[in-house]
């Protein structure tokens, strides 16, 4: 495949430094655009399923209009009891979006906070905080919550905490192996022997410059695991219930008619899961490649 | 040889450590709930009690449900075991060379269609994908049978291994995780000065380069990966109606049988710790750099 | 002695992709190299010594990498069979005794490239010439040319022990022997390379060798397949004074034993002419002189240049190292000031201009108008200066 | 004239679990440092000096001795007593790509050092940041790069302009030179030559190269293994060495024993030219030599430092050109 140099004429200004949005080759531009705008949509639906503007209202049954095909009425058609599949979507994101965002907050202040001790005082504190975190690790997430659930039969929030917590032990790890990688670089040793106080060090060296860019990936990631494990419970039946509309009991509720040739009423809420996975993954792993800096021949 | 002896042994203490941590873990978080435990002696002889059931593997009959536990949990956790190591062993056979062929051709003609696919796999709700593939199946081809034989005509199980393996291969996060690492692992790794050097001296660059650039990475995710990979066959037991361990869990949720969710607990517990095991060991054996 | 390899103008570009422009690493280099003699490259980092010896090997992926010239090696006729049955039957070059072939390594490069002035656009198929000259060099690269790369401490392999590399790389170059021979024969290069504690060397990791008994390590490596041209880049730096006089003599005892050819590539010219028979100094990745090692260090006094025939830039390179006497005597460093600026490609004037003492009055301008040519001053000693233009 | 920096014999040794054997980075150290005068340590990768180094800044503890900066004893002082005597001393590290936070611009790093002691904002900053910016040389437009894109000999200039802002009395070099060219080496030293004269700080300059330390520094020590074999003057070290290392160090083609493994007396005795030439004498393989003054401010640690000229030490000092 022939490839075209070619030499704009440029001002004869010699800089040398890399913006940003220098550094970012196509296929990190093309993820994290897609990233955003999934982000942005997500933040829409919100705005408009807690207003209530656009929207009709989901839960009403019409049982005249049932099985519609998308229409300009209704944008996606109806389902089985005559109800517009695109405000249950719309209405659907209410049900992870906060959850989701208590659940990144609690893994990245922790994980930050136990990342750091345990970076730093690696001996002591290091064994004692990853035994604990280990133990909370070793348990396979579902049924941690399954078995919250048998205890405590909570809401979707307190489902979304211990999500949150289930992921410390991840973001701590790489967090302690973020400040590792610094600390045998001499960087935080030039730091002290200029006389920046201990706390200083560790606030502005660690964590604003190393360790941020970590933290906001983890962030995305972690929302898109929140979303689908929030979608799984539902569809399991177990999370959000029936008539208030969740993507997981959508799908759950359209999987009945998929022998019916009706593959549509599970396929767009799945589409949707999907298309916003796919999307906060792309944005993780695009970020991810901006701020590890290449090294440029 | 000496190292790995003293590494397992030093890995087989830390996971007794840890078991015992979970199940007091689990103890805890039962007392808190009212007078649900029936236990007479309150407090740690009751713990110990239940230690001493856990470790000696009889697991003795349900309060709730008055089943012995024993017989329904082994053939359960013997199916969800072939699915997870099936579902893991499809899961690397796919991403390893999608992750190699992206990291050695850079991200130009032929790689990104793969890389776009496995982003797609790997975001598709496993749910949807088993109903999906079940439709498929069953509307065009019919050859595989949907519903796992159950009770007398025993069929052939194996044919039935197939579907729910493909969809937890397929379906499981894990996909994009292990391509991505690789490609960007791989990619470091190529640039470096010591596989420069071995170029130089006429070897390949891959087998040079093999160490560092994949297997780490490789071992490092997967065995990390496997309390999530149990999870996601909780799921696909539910769409396969598939008699594993999951399956098994989300009845007992439904009908609140704690004995059995902690028995389960236990042996997902016992698995995880048993493949952070082997990672300690392979992480060893590949990297033999003691930090 | 009869001609073992030529480098004819070589060019080798790369494109930044920050500013959307070229950067010309090396521009016309070419050398000869005598069999069995010893070729110093010296110059500053970043002025492409390391790119040439780099595209020599066919190790640069950079885009767009090497655009032009020919590298003309005497390889023995079974490596070689790839190139002679290719299409371009008539690359190589035959010398004068017994007119043996010296093949074209780069043949059918421009095949591949293409370009036009006034954009000045480059195009080449990067992907189909990498693959092909990998095939080409697949026989020539470890068996025929090695390469000592720069800092010992990350040319070893941190994941495999000492012993087990070089058994794999004498295991690839004698495929017939037997593992325990492989292994007396690596016992034995690390003997030749002074490791007096072979064993104990071989079961070690590269992380526990000292910086000195990492690179005889690679030295060993690299020898273990006795290749005809050995290329050194950088062999001494990062090593104590102590050291780099072992290596150094280690390199000459080495060469002189196994009547291998050797590229020594510094930065310290004081290092390369104690060992070099001719020397070729490099600015901005243009050959700036290149002669015999007497007339490049003293430069002769002939009748035309009463001060002695010098590029101003080797001068101050020689001068710049004090000497035992000089540093007796407390004198001051004589430093060059300013630094290597980064070579665009559409400057025209002598890349040394800022840093020249010489470039005074009526000479700066002809040295702004265009760069100067290699001028032969004296038999066999090019400088490419105007102070030299008769 | 009075010393800024005095160590008193300092220890340090160093336990390696695995192969269960002591290292000996420090063996009763005493050095001083004059005021505004440059100290030289010498001596081969592995002999302790960068331990040294760390040590007189206290970044490193040492088992036991005294180290006074300014009539202050640092080794009693608790680590939130020393951070504001840390304006005095600072350190130029030897991997320099690796001293600076990746991720920020070189403005940044030195907004931070200047910052750091006094409060200055804004234009009297930037003014500030140009002049150090000048001092060192380099060019108005580095302030927006990044640390990852700058040249060896730039880094070590940024390195020292990020020192100097701090306005020290009294600058660590570990060994700054090895990794870069020539004609850098020598702009590096010049400069530090003319911060010394403007300044008048004193300085540490840990090398493994006699020729550059007996360019830059008054006093030399040279080391070996743990230990100081010979501490003397500029002038003396190269004129008359007392101990045969020194002359190794200085012209290293004159020797070819480098066998070295540890045992009682003289540490440097296995690969010690006079021992093999005197017939392996006994008092050298029994007894351990004192650092000892035999001349005026000349100190040597060897039995026949007495009768070094007799021995023909100086003749090995050849021509290595």
């Amino acid at each position: 495949m022939k490839r075209f140099y070619f030499e704009k004429e440029k001002p004869n200004i010699e800089y040398f430094h890399v913006p940003l949005s220098k550094r970012a080759s196509v296929r990190d531009v093309v993820s994290i655009g897609f990233g955003l705008f999934v982000v942005s949509y997500l933040f829409v639906f919100f705005g408009i399923s807690v207003t209530g503007t656009f929207i009709k209202d989901p839960m009403e049954v019409n049982i005249g209009a049932m099985f519609l095909s998308p229409s300009l009425e209704h944008l996606f058609g109806t389902d089985f009891l005559g109800r517009d599949i695109f405000s249950r979507i719309v209405k659907g994101t209410e049900a992870f979006f906060i959850p989701g965002l208590i659940s990144i907050s609690v893994s990245t202040t922790f994980g930050l906070l136990f990342g750091i001790i345990s970076g730093f005082y690696p001996k002591y504190f290091a064994k004692i905080i990853f035994f604990f975190l280990n133990i909370i690790d070793s348990i396979p997430r579902i049924i941690f919550i399954l078995i919250i659930i048998v205890l405590f039969n909570p809401s979707i929030y307190l489902i979304m905490t211990f999500v949150g917590i289930s992921s410390i032990p991840k973001i701590a790890s790489y967090i302690k192996s973020k400040v590792e990688v610094l600390k045998n670089q001499h960087s935080i040793e030039a730091a002290r022997a200029l006389g920046l106080s201990q706390w200083a060090i560790i606030f502005k060296h660690i964590i604003w410059l190393s360790t941020k860019p970590v933290l906001i990936i983890r962030a995305t990631l972690g929302m898109g695991e929140s979303i689908l494990i929030e979608t799984s419970l539902s569809y399991l039946g177990i999370g959000v219930q029936e008539p208030t509309p969740s993507w997981g009991n959508m799908v759950a509720m359209g999987k009945d008619f998929f022998f019916q040739g009706k593959i549509w009423l599970s396929t767009i809420p799945a589409g949707v899961i999907l298309f916003t996975i796919m999307g906060l993954y792309l944005l993780g792993d695009g970020l991810n490649s901006i701020y590890n800096e290449k090294v440029s021949r | 040889m000496m190292r790995f002896v003293r590494i397992f042994f030093k890995e087989v203490f830390n996971m007794a450590l840890l078991i015992v941590g979970v199940t007091a873990l689990l103890y805890l978080l039962f007392n808190l709930m009212p007078g649900f435990f029936p236990g007479k002696g309150q407090g740690v002889i009751e713990y110990l009690r239940l230690l001493k059931k856990l470790f000696t593997f009889q697991f003795g009959t349900s309060i709730i449900s008055g089943r012995d536990i024993n017989s329904i949990v082994f053939p359960a956790f013997r199916n969800t075991l072939i699915l997870t190591i099936g579902s893991i062993f499809l899961s690397i056979l796919i991403s390893v060379p999608i992750g190699i062929f992206s990291a050695y051709r850079g991200f130009k003609t032929y790689s990104w269609p793969l890389v776009i696919f496995s982003y797609i796999m790997s975001s598709i709700p496993v749910f949807y994908f088993g109903y999906l593939v079940l439709y498929v199946i069953s509307r065009y081809t019919g050859f595989l049978p949907i519903y796992y034989p159950q009770g007398v005509e025993r069929g052939n199980p194996v044919v039935s291994y197939v579907l729910p393996i493909l969809v937890l291969g397929f379906g499981n996060e894990s996909i994009s995780e292990i391509v991505r690492l690789i490609a960007n692992e791989l990619e470091r790794v190529m640039h470096t000065d010591y596989v420069i050097a071995s170029k130089a001296m006429g070897e390949s660059v891959l087998w040079s380069s093999v160490n560092e650039g994949i297997m780490i990475p490789l071992v490092s995710i997967v065995f990390s990966k496997i309390p999530f990979i149990i999870g996601g066959a909780v799921i696909v037991e539910h769409v396969f109606n598939w008699p594993g361990m999951g399956r098994l869990a989300f009845q007992a949720t439904l009908d609140r049988d704690l004995p059995v969710l902690i028995v389960i607990a236990f042996l997902a517990v016992l698995c995880v710790r048993v493949g952070m095991i082997l990672k300690e060991i392979l992480l060893s054996y590949i990297n033999p750099i003691e930090k | 002695m009869s001609r073992l390899a030529e480098l004819k103008d070589l060019k080798v570009y790369f494109y930044d992709q920050r500013d959307k422009r070229f950067i010309r690493a090396v521009e016309n280099v070419g050398f000869a190299i005598e069999e069995g003699s010893v070729l110093g490259v010296v110059g500053e980092s970043g002025c492409g010594k390391t790119v040439t010896a780099l595209a020599t090997m066919g190790l640069i992926e950079a885009e767009p990498g090497i655009i032009g010239g020919r590298f003309f090696f005497k390889a023995p006729q079974e490596d070689v069979k790839l190139i002679e049955d290719y299409l371009f039957r008539n690359t190589w070059m035959t010398t004068g005794e017994n007119s043996t072939r010296l093949y074209n390594l780069f043949c059918g490069l421009d095949q591949y490239v293409n370009f036009e002035e006034n954009p000045f656009t480059i195009i080449k198929d990067s992907e189909k010439w990498l693959r092909r000259s990998n095939r080409i060099m697949e026989h020539i690269r470890g068996k025929n040319i090695s390469m000592i790369f720069q800092n010992p401490g990350r040319s070893l392999n941190p994941f495999i022990t000492v012993g087990h590399q070089l058994e794999r790389t004498i295991g690839r170059f004698n495929p017939d022997r037997s593992s325990h021979e492989i292994h007396e024969m690596a016992a034995q290069w690390l003997r030749s390379v002074r490791l007096y504690r072979p064993e104990t060397v071989m079961s070690m990791y590269p992380r526990s060798l000292s910086v000195g008994m990492a690179q005889r390590v690679i030295i060993a490596i690299a020898l273990c397949s006795n290749p005809r041209l050995l290329i050194a880049d950088e062999p001494t730096i990062g090593l104590d004074t102590t050291n780099i006089y072992k290596i150094i003599e280690l390199l000459e005892t080495l060469r002189a034993e196994m009547n291998l050819t050797l590229v020594l590539i510094s930065h310290n010219i004081r290092i390369v002419s104690t060992i070099a028979n001719d020397i070729i100094v490099m600015y901005a990745g243009i050959v700036v002189e290149c002669g015999v090692r007497k007339d490049v260090i003293r430069g002769r006094f002939g009748a035309k240049h009463p001060y002695g025939a010098k590029h101003p830039y080797t001068e101050a390179l020689v001068s710049s190292i004090p000497s035992d006497s000089d540093i007796r005597k407390g004198k001051k460093l004589k430093e060059i000031p300013g630094s290597v600026r980064n070579n665009k490609r559409e400057m025209n004037c002598c890349p040394f201009l800022e840093r020249c003492s010489y470039a005074v009055g009526k000479i700066r301008k002809l040295c702004e108008s265009h760069c100067p040519e290699l001028v032969e001053v004296s038999p066999q000693h090019f400088v490419r200066c105007y102070l030299y233009y008769s | 004239m009075e010393a800024i920096v005095e160590a008193h014999n300092l220890f340090k040794y160093f336990y390696k679990r695995k192969q269960r054997t002591v290292i000996r980075a420090c063996d009763n150290i005493s050095l001083s440092i004059p005021k505004g005068k440059t100290l030289g340590l010498v001596g081969e990768s592995g002999c302790g000096k960068t331990t040294v180094g760390r040590m007189l800044i206290k970044v490193l503890e040492p088992d036991s001795g005294t180290i006074v900066f300014n009539k202050m004893d640092l080794t009693k002082l608790r680590e939130s007593q020393i951070r504001p005597l840390r304006q005095y001393f600072q350190m130029i590290f030897q991997d320099s790509k690796s001293a600076f936070n990746p991720s920020m611009r070189v403005y940044d790093t030195l907004k931070e050092s200047v910052r750091l002691y006094g409060d200055i904002k804004g234009k009297e900053l930037r003014n500030e940041i140009l002049y150090y910016l000048s001092r060192v040389n380099l060019h108005r437009e580095m302030l927006t790069h990044f640390v990852g894109n700058l040249s060896g000999g730039e880094l070590k200039r940024l390195e020292i302009a990020r020192v100097l802002a701090v306005h020290p009395e009294f600058i660590i070099a570990d060994e700054p030179l090895p990794l870069l060219d020539m004609s850098i080496q020598s702009q590096i030293v010049n400069l530090l030559l003319q911060v010394q004269m403007e300044e008048n700080t004193s300085f540490l300059f840990i090398s493994h190269d006699l020729r550059m330390v007996r360019m830059l520094s008054h006093m030399v020590a040279v080391m070996y293994s743990g230990k100081i074999v010979e501490l003397a003057s500029k002038a003396l070290i190269t004129e008359n060495p007392l101990h045969p290392y020194t002359a190794y160090l200085w012209s290293p083609k004159s020797q070819d024993f480098y066998v070295r493994f540890f045992e009682s007396g003289c540490i440097y005795k296995n690969s010690c030219r006079l021992f093999h030439k005197k017939g392996f004498p006994l008092v050298c393989s029994e007894r351990q030599p004192a650092l000892l003054e035999y001349e005026k401010g000349h100190f040597a640690a060897c039995h026949f430092a007495h009768q070094a000229e007799r021995a023909g030490v100086r003749k090995w000092i050849t021509e290595v050109f």
